[in-house]
């Protein structure tokens, strides 16, 4: 086997594609949230929501498509406290996020060792199967890598579309661009900005959650402690790095889930490097393209910072950094 | 103490209630991951029961301890009048060490460890064993002459029996070819199951499971894969009877109940205990779904590994 | 005729003011009824209770005779109020059409395309030309000052309220912005008007209401007052309109300029040429309308901005390319265009913005150490000096209205004796009595022999202060006049880019 | 957990030892945000301070301590300054956002320490991915007998002190409160932004860098894979807590080491499992949150305001 076979072998991509899933999902979520203006950190929190309740409604219902709808509505739970907290309340957006990914680890593994107990047999509940596309699942290559996915691919693939519509294209998105980027023009246009934000951040909960459940249901079929290990940090990482868009974004997941699928690939090979550094591909490679191929951007002016309406003037400190950042000083 | 029995529904792990009863046996537990993991910190809490239901001691555990924690927590658990106390990862030994002399009535253990002092020792399973078995087994049984591993990480105690794994499979099988494949994790299981996919697309149809929780994404890969997979710790064949040939057992509960039974006495050496096949601390789960010849094979080379034919080359 | 709105006894207070004192103004159709009154009389806070964005504490509106109740400027909108907000509310990084639709009822889907045409077709009525497709960020502020009113009638506003709209503008914009006035005013639309220019005022309302302290003092018609007696009304004393100074005795040559080119971030060329000298004692006026590279120029000379050819020269040393710091070691001082981003920490007091060019010298610092009695006793002088209306120096300097944010800055940059003074647009949305202090101040530094680069867009300012006129238009300098021999036309033209014409008609 | 956390002098040691890792990053981190610059990467700069600090304390034995605990110390100064450098270079001079490049590093740091447990600073006396013990002339002298609390307590204090004096009496704390609002208007005054920030990066990747250190020299002497997971994000949650005053921060770190403390200290008194701890935990950090917001609206409302004009 020589390494070139890792490009010439369609499992590759096939894989590629399924480990940027979960992170695609949380990403698209994020980016909502992002833009309209509210930090979401939480992101892995909302996906280890997903992920366990996900796991826990197609346990009980016997129906995956029942624990999807729970693993949302659950992400979006937590997104709701997220957004409570964050505009109403209107505290730290990342320390609140820092306290949200504590309970839902701490809420999560509380609940599956009540209800599954201390047994090594770890139940399985059902989980999603590869769509079947027929003969285009036969053609060679082509078929393996993109007619062999679970459902949840798919909607990966036509969210990343959709959100590129809902935000360019649709009159709710145009409200949550203006609100990431100018909350109080926004305000004087007459729409109520608390409402904008909170739906964008349910609607990251959502799809936060439904990526958990991407771990969970598309063929593991069980849960364990923790069991989103950081991704959700790392889909905060690739709306930054996809420069706040549907498409970068998406293209910085990929990368990462290509990264991830080649360095497990790589280390078949026996080279004598160190594990350690086939487990830093998928990272260096994400810095490495960042430096060498992409520029710098700059974020939602009004990234991270509460809505005060009666404030006259909006000046802030963290404005000034969130302008400052991307700009050469 | 109510609330204290929540989470944990068979087990009992509160003891303050009436912690100063004298001459009563205590025994605790410090596990650096989840006591729920299917595997390594799973089998150590096993022992901890059997030390209760068999010795009647007064048990209690604390688990996903840090290593930053770690002397706290000792050291409470010392200062609570616990007679026994068991680190369960070679990363205890400095941490013990360093609290062991304070408390010279208190017995320590480090679990894989290899420090030992007055009130403190170690025990040790005879690395490298069942890497060499398993690793005949998989030589054996293989059509594609291409084998892996699915490791958490490359410590020594987990490389010693990949080592012998190589050795085994170039015993009975000089063509077959050893992948092996690092996790970086005992639990991921997603990224455990994506790095057993790899593997095995990349021919290999035969992986031996060195995780903890993350053993069962690994087994799912074998077994919509059509291959074959040997487990590690328990005999973890129920979790897909059909894929699961064997595993190599560590009885870790025993090791458990044969200390907690020596330092009830009063009798633990200041010393490294290291267990091995010879003293049943270490053997293979019975086969399943393995040619008779196979086995025949595998248990004769055991047998005469016993009898001292031929050596294997071990961590300790 | 009936008022189509009426204000009765409006009540807000903030803490510690109060803004709207029962306050009564009755608006008619068809008419621009302007706003006047000093820096925190209270006008922005009426307007925004008229449009929904505060809540008053007491108090009535009524449209038309009945009774409204404003808690949302989605309620204002619905009612056809309309506002121009004194800090626009656009969002520079959409466009302008974006802009426009922002939070209009309509279906899920935006058709922009369409949006654009209806833009079009609005903008051709009104005669507010704007390109729909263009983003906001890259607009000259008039532009933008034309896409929020278009904003505002595009939602269907009867009664338009305009918030400090000439504060940013140029002559030639301001003048457009009256064309368009009337035109609305002719289809029926009611305007409010807020400004400091009382010759604006002036020239556009039919009404003007007097707003001082949070009560309104008097409503009275443009026709039969002058602007002595609104400055009176507004200011509660006489105020001198008129600039009186003696004529100046230029001295050495303090900035030279040469063959200066500097490149905007796009490296597209912003300034292309110019050479001009500023002497000491003497006040250059630096006209032109906004965007011609004038910030350019001024921040290659404040070392903000590289020199990409030519030569600067500050006291007869070389200064090209120095940075800020250097210069101001060379006796460069600097009002900066925004005194809000370029000029003040807000977050910080006003102790502190004090001293925000020269915090590392002694007194202030010794040893590294910041001297908090030597800091406390210039903000106590400065304050003092410049009348800074502020109840202590520990005062954030957000907290502090516009025209005392100004003074913070000129006391700053005064207090070093500067010999060369750069102040740009330093009079920007200041009241009458603000702006007349500002102005004694510039000509009293010329007259201690310093050497004054003003840059303005309001041509009255640059030819009530200054000596000698630099007239700029896209990077180039097209001439520089005597203000005691220049005719105000040429330098419009000038102003405007038409140097053949103006040749051919001196 | 309260017991756990305060009562008997063991356990509030026990906290405070937890809160000086958390007290130093945390320090670092509001250091960084206060000059405008989102530090996130104080878990891969602490990794590799603790690093630093292993090697050069493990490494030699015949230093004297007034030597060699110094040199230890500032190895891993050193050492975590460099790992906050790469991203303060990239903001500064090629203008990347640095909360990617810090997340990113962190996890190349920690995989680059989990490799030299394993190789080059494995200790060569035992089979376990570990580092040989730091030499006694290297080890922070213990403060109170019987638990960890080290002269670590000390550095982290006299860091806060340190800091509070710079930033809010001297000309560089000014220079760096004036870049952090509004940098902007911090140039057009002659000062140097991008020397601030990479100054301020300096030194928040020290700070962080001890947080590594004191936990080696101060209690662990060895250096394991994994040694403190996550403390370099808890920091950023106690800088912001602590409102990114140095005091504050002191603060803060008790309060989150007291909590950590806590946790283990309640599953072994009442046998709470782990899991419900992370639970009441999330809780109290929420409602501490909530309260000091509230408390801050009470302050600014009833803060006097300027009168008229
Ligand atoms: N959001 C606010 N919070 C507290 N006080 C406020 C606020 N807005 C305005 N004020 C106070 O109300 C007073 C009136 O302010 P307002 O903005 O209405 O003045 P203005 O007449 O518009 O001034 P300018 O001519 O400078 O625009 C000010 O003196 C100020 O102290
Ligand atoms: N968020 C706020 N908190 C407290 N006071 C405020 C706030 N916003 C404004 N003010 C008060 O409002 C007053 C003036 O505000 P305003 O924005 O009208 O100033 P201005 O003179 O119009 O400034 P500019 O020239 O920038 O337009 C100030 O005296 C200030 O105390
Ligand atoms: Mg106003
Ligand atoms: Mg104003």
């Amino acid at each position: 086997m020589v390494l070139l076979d890792i490009f010439t072998d369609a499992d590759f991509y096939n894989a590629a594609i399924r480990l940027t899933t979960p992170l695609l999902l949380a990403a698209m979520g994020g980016l909502f949230s992002e833009r309209a203006g509210v930090l979401n950190l939480g992101l892995e929190g909302m996906m280890l929501m997903g992920a366990f309740f996900g796991y826990l409604g197609a346990f009980y219902s016997h129906s995956v498509l029942i624990g999807l709808v729970v693993a949302a509505l659950c992400g979006g739970l937590l997104a709701l406290l997220h957004a409570y907290l964050s505009i109403t309340v209107k505290v730290d957006q990342i320390v609140t996020a820092v306290g949200l990914n504590m309970l839902a680890l701490g809420i999560t593994s509380t609940f599956f060792r009540l209800i599954f107990g201390m047994d090594l047999k770890q139940l399985e509940s059902p989980g999603m199967v590869p769509v079947n596309f027929g003969a285009l699942s036969k053609i060679p290559f082509i078929g393996h890598i993109f007619f062999e996915q679970v459902p949840l691919v798919y909607l990966a693939v036509v969210l990343v579309l959709l959100v590129n519509y809902i935000l360019y294209h649709t009159s709710w998105g145009l409200s949550i661009r203006a609100a990431g980027e100018h909350p109080k023009a926004l305000d004087v246009a007459g729409i109520d900005v608390v409402k904008v934000r909170y739906l964008a951040v349910v609607l990251s909960g959502f799809l936060s959650g439904l990526g958990g459940a991407a771990i969970t249901l598309s063929g593991i079929n069980t849960f364990y402690d923790n069991i989103t290990a950081g991704r959700g940090f790392i889909a905060f990482a690739a709306i930054v790095f996809g420069k706040w868009t549907a498409a970068g974004t998406a293209m910085a997941t990929l990368l990462f889930g290509a990264g991830e699928a080649l360095q497990l690939r790589l280390q078949a090979f026996n080279f004598q490097l160190p594990y350690q550094f086939f487990l830093m591909l998928p990272y260096a490679l994400t810095l490495i393209v960042l430096i060498f191929f992409m520029g710098p951007a700059k974020g939602p002016a009004a990234s991270g910072l509460p809505y005060i309406k009666d404030k006259a003037r909006g000046h802030h400190r963290r404005t000034v950094k969130v302008k400052q950042s991307g700009a050469n000083l | 103490n109510e609330t204290g029995k929540q989470g944990n529904t068979s087990t009992t792990s509160n003891s303050n209630t009436n912690s100063d009863t004298k001459g009563e046996f205590k025994v605790a537990l410090i596990a650096p991951g989840a006591v729920n993991d299917g595997g390594w910190n799973a089998s150590a809490l096993q022992g901890l029961n059997e030390i209760q239901a068999k010795l009647g001691a007064k048990i209690a555990y604390t688990e996903k301890v840090a290593p930053a924690n770690y002397t706290q927590v000792i050291r409470t658990y010392a200062r609570q009048g616990y007679n026994l106390i068991f680190g369960h990862s070679f990363d205890f030994d400095e941490a013990m060490k360093s609290v062991a002399p304070e408390f010279p009535n208190t017995q320590f253990v480090v679990i894989n460890g290899s420090v030992t002092g007055p009130n403190l020792a170690s025990t040790s399973f005879k690395f490298g064993e069942l890497g060499y078995f398993t690793g005949m087994t998989a030589g054996l049984i293989t059509k594609s002459n291409k084998v892996g591993v699915v490791a958490p990480m490359a410590a020594p105690t987990v490389t010693a029996d990949i080592d012998t794994f190589k050795e085994g499979v170039a015993k009975v099988n000089p063509k077959a070819s050893v992948a092996v494949s690092y996790v970086g994790s005992w639990e991921d299981i997603p990224k455990a199951k994506e790095a057993a996919k790899a593997l095995l697309s990349q021919g290999n149809d035969v992986l031996l499971v060195m995780g903890n929780s993350f053993s069962i994404g690994v087994f799912q890969a074998c077994k919509d894969a059509n291959a074959k997979a040997i487990g590690w710790v328990t005999d973890q064949n129920f979790m897909a009877p059909d894929t699961i040939v064997t595993s190599g057992l560590q009885s870790v509960e025993a090791l458990y109940l044969k200390i907690a039974e020596t330092a009830k006495k009063g009798k633990l050496e200041p010393q490294h205990y290291v267990y091995g096949m010879k003293d049943g601390a270490q053997s293979l789960a019975p086969f399943k779904n393995v040619p008779q010849d196979v086995v025949d094979k595998v248990q004769s080379a055991v047998k005469d590994y016993l009898d001292g034919k031929f050596s294997i080359k071990t961590l300790y | 005729m009936k008022p189509i709105l009426s204000l009765r006894g409006i009540v807000k207070e903030f803490p510690g003011v109060l803004a709207n004192d029962h306050i009564d103004l009755d608006v008619y159709p068809g008419e621009v009824h302007a706003l006047l009154g000093e820096n925190g009389a209270g006008k922005s806070t009426l307007m925004n209770i008229l449009y929904g964005l505060y809540g008053a504490d007491a108090g009535h509106i009524f449209l038309e005779g009945r009774e409204v109740i404003i808690d949302s400027p989605r309620q204002a909108i619905r009612l056809g109020i309309g506002m121009v907000h004194q800090h626009f509310m656009l969002i520079p990084a959409l466009t302008v059409a974006e802009n426009i639709i922002l939070g209009m009822a309509g279906g899920i889907h935006l058709n922009l395309r369409e949006a654009a045409r209806k833009i079009r077709v609005a903008g051709d009525q009104y005669g507010l030309k704007v390109n729909p497709e263009a983003r906001v960020a890259t607009l000259s502020v008039g532009q933008q000052q034309r896409v929020e009113i278009l904003k505002a009638l595009y939602r269907g506003a009867r009664i338009l309220i305009l918030d400090e709209p000439t504060a940013v503008l140029t002559p030639q914009e301001t003048q457009e912005l009256f064309i368009i006035l009337k035109r609305l005013t002719a289809e029926g639309v009611t305007v409010i008007f807020i400004s400091h220019k009382l010759n604006e005022v002036m020239a556009i309302s039919r009404r003007v209401s007097v707003l001082r302290r949070g009560r309104l003092v008097k409503t009275v018609f443009t026709e039969v007052t002058s602007p002595e007696e609104l400055a009176r009304l507004m200011v509660g004393r006489e105020v001198n309109l008129h600039l009186d100074k003696q004529s100046s005795r230029p001295g050495m040559p303090v900035l030279e300029v040469e063959d200066l080119h500097v490149q905007k971030e796009q490296n597209l060329p912003a300034v292309r040429g110019i050479s001009f000298t500023v002497r000491a004692g003497e006040i250059f006026g630096l006209a032109g309308v906004d965007g011609n590279g004038q910030s350019e120029l001024i921040k290659a000379i404040t070392g903000l901005l590289p020199v990409s050819k030519g030569r600067i020269k500050v006291c007869g040393q070389e200064a090209t390319n120095l940075p800020p710091r250097k210069l101001l070691d060379l006796g460069l001082a600097h009002i900066p265009e925004d005194r809000q981003r370029q000029g003040l920490v807000l977050d910080m007091n006003l102790k502190e913005n004090l001293i925000l060019e020269y915090f590392y010298q002694p007194p202030f610092t010794r040893h590294h150490f910041l001297q908090a009695k030597p800091m406390q006793e210039l903000a106590n002088r400065l304050i003092k000096a410049y009348d800074i209306r502020t109840p202590n120096s520990e005062v954030p300097a957000v907290n502090l209205s516009g025209g005392n944010q100004q003074k913070v800055i000129l006391a700053r940059v005064l207090y070093r004796q500067p010999k060369l003074l750069i102040a740009v647009h330093p009079t920007r949305g200041l009241d009458v009595g603000a702006t007349e202090y500002i102005h004694r101040n510039l000509i009293a530094e010329r007259d201690k022999g310093c050497a004054v680069l003003l840059v303005s867009t309001e041509l009255d300012e640059i030819l009530n202060l200054s000596d000698r006129i630099g007239i700029i238009y896209e990077g180039v300098l097209m001439d520089i006049v005597d203000t005691t021999n220049a005719d105000i036309t040429n330098i419009g033209l000038l102003m405007a880019g038409r140097k053949q014409k103006a040749e051919e008609a001196v | 957990m309260f017991e756990g956390a305060f009562s008997g002098l063991g356990n509030f040691g026990a906290s405070l030892v937890l809160a000086i890792p958390l007290m130093l990053a945390g320090l670092g981190i509001a250091l960084a945000f206060r000059s405008g610059i989102f530090n996130i990467g104080a878990e891969g700069q602490l990794y590799l301070g603790a690093m630093a600090a292993t090697y050069f304390g493990a490494r030699y034995h015949d230093l004297p301590f007034i030597i060699h605990l110094p040199l230890a110390l500032a190895a891993s100064c050193a050492a975590g300054a460099l790992w906050a450098l790469i991203p303060g270079y990239l903001k500064v001079r090629r203008g990347f956002n640095e909360v990617i490049t810090t997340i990113l590093l962190n996890y190349i740091g920690v995989h680059f320490v989990n490799y030299a447990v394993n190789s080059f600073l494995k200790d060569p006396a035992t089979y376990a991915p570990q580092s040989p013990p730091v030499a006694a002339t290297a080890r922070l002298p213990k403060l109170l007998p019987g638990t960890e609390l080290n002269a670590g307590l000390f550095l982290g204090l006299l860091a806060a002190g340190i800091l509070f004096v710079i930033i809010y009496k001297t000309d560089w704390g000014y220079q760096l409160r004036a870049v952090g609002s509004n940098p902007e208007a911090a140039r057009t005054a002659g000062m140097n932004a991008d020397r601030t920030l990479i100054g301020a990066m300096i030194v928040s990747g020290s700070l962080a860098g001890l947080a590594g250190a004191v936990q080696i020299l101060g209690y662990q002497y060895i250096l394991l894979q994994d040694f403190s997971p996550n403390t370099g994000y808890d920091a950023i949650a106690v800088a912001l807590l602590g409102k990114l005053n140095p005091l504050g921060t002191v603060m803060a770190a008790i309060f989150f080491g007291a909590l950590r403390n806590g946790a283990n200290t309640m599953q072994i008194l009442t046998g709470i499992p782990v899991t419900i701890v992370y639970v009441i935990q999330a809780i109290i950090i929420l409602c501490v949150l909530g309260f000091t917001r509230l408390k801050l609206n009470f302050i600014r409302f009833s803060q006097p305001r300027e009168v008229d004009f």
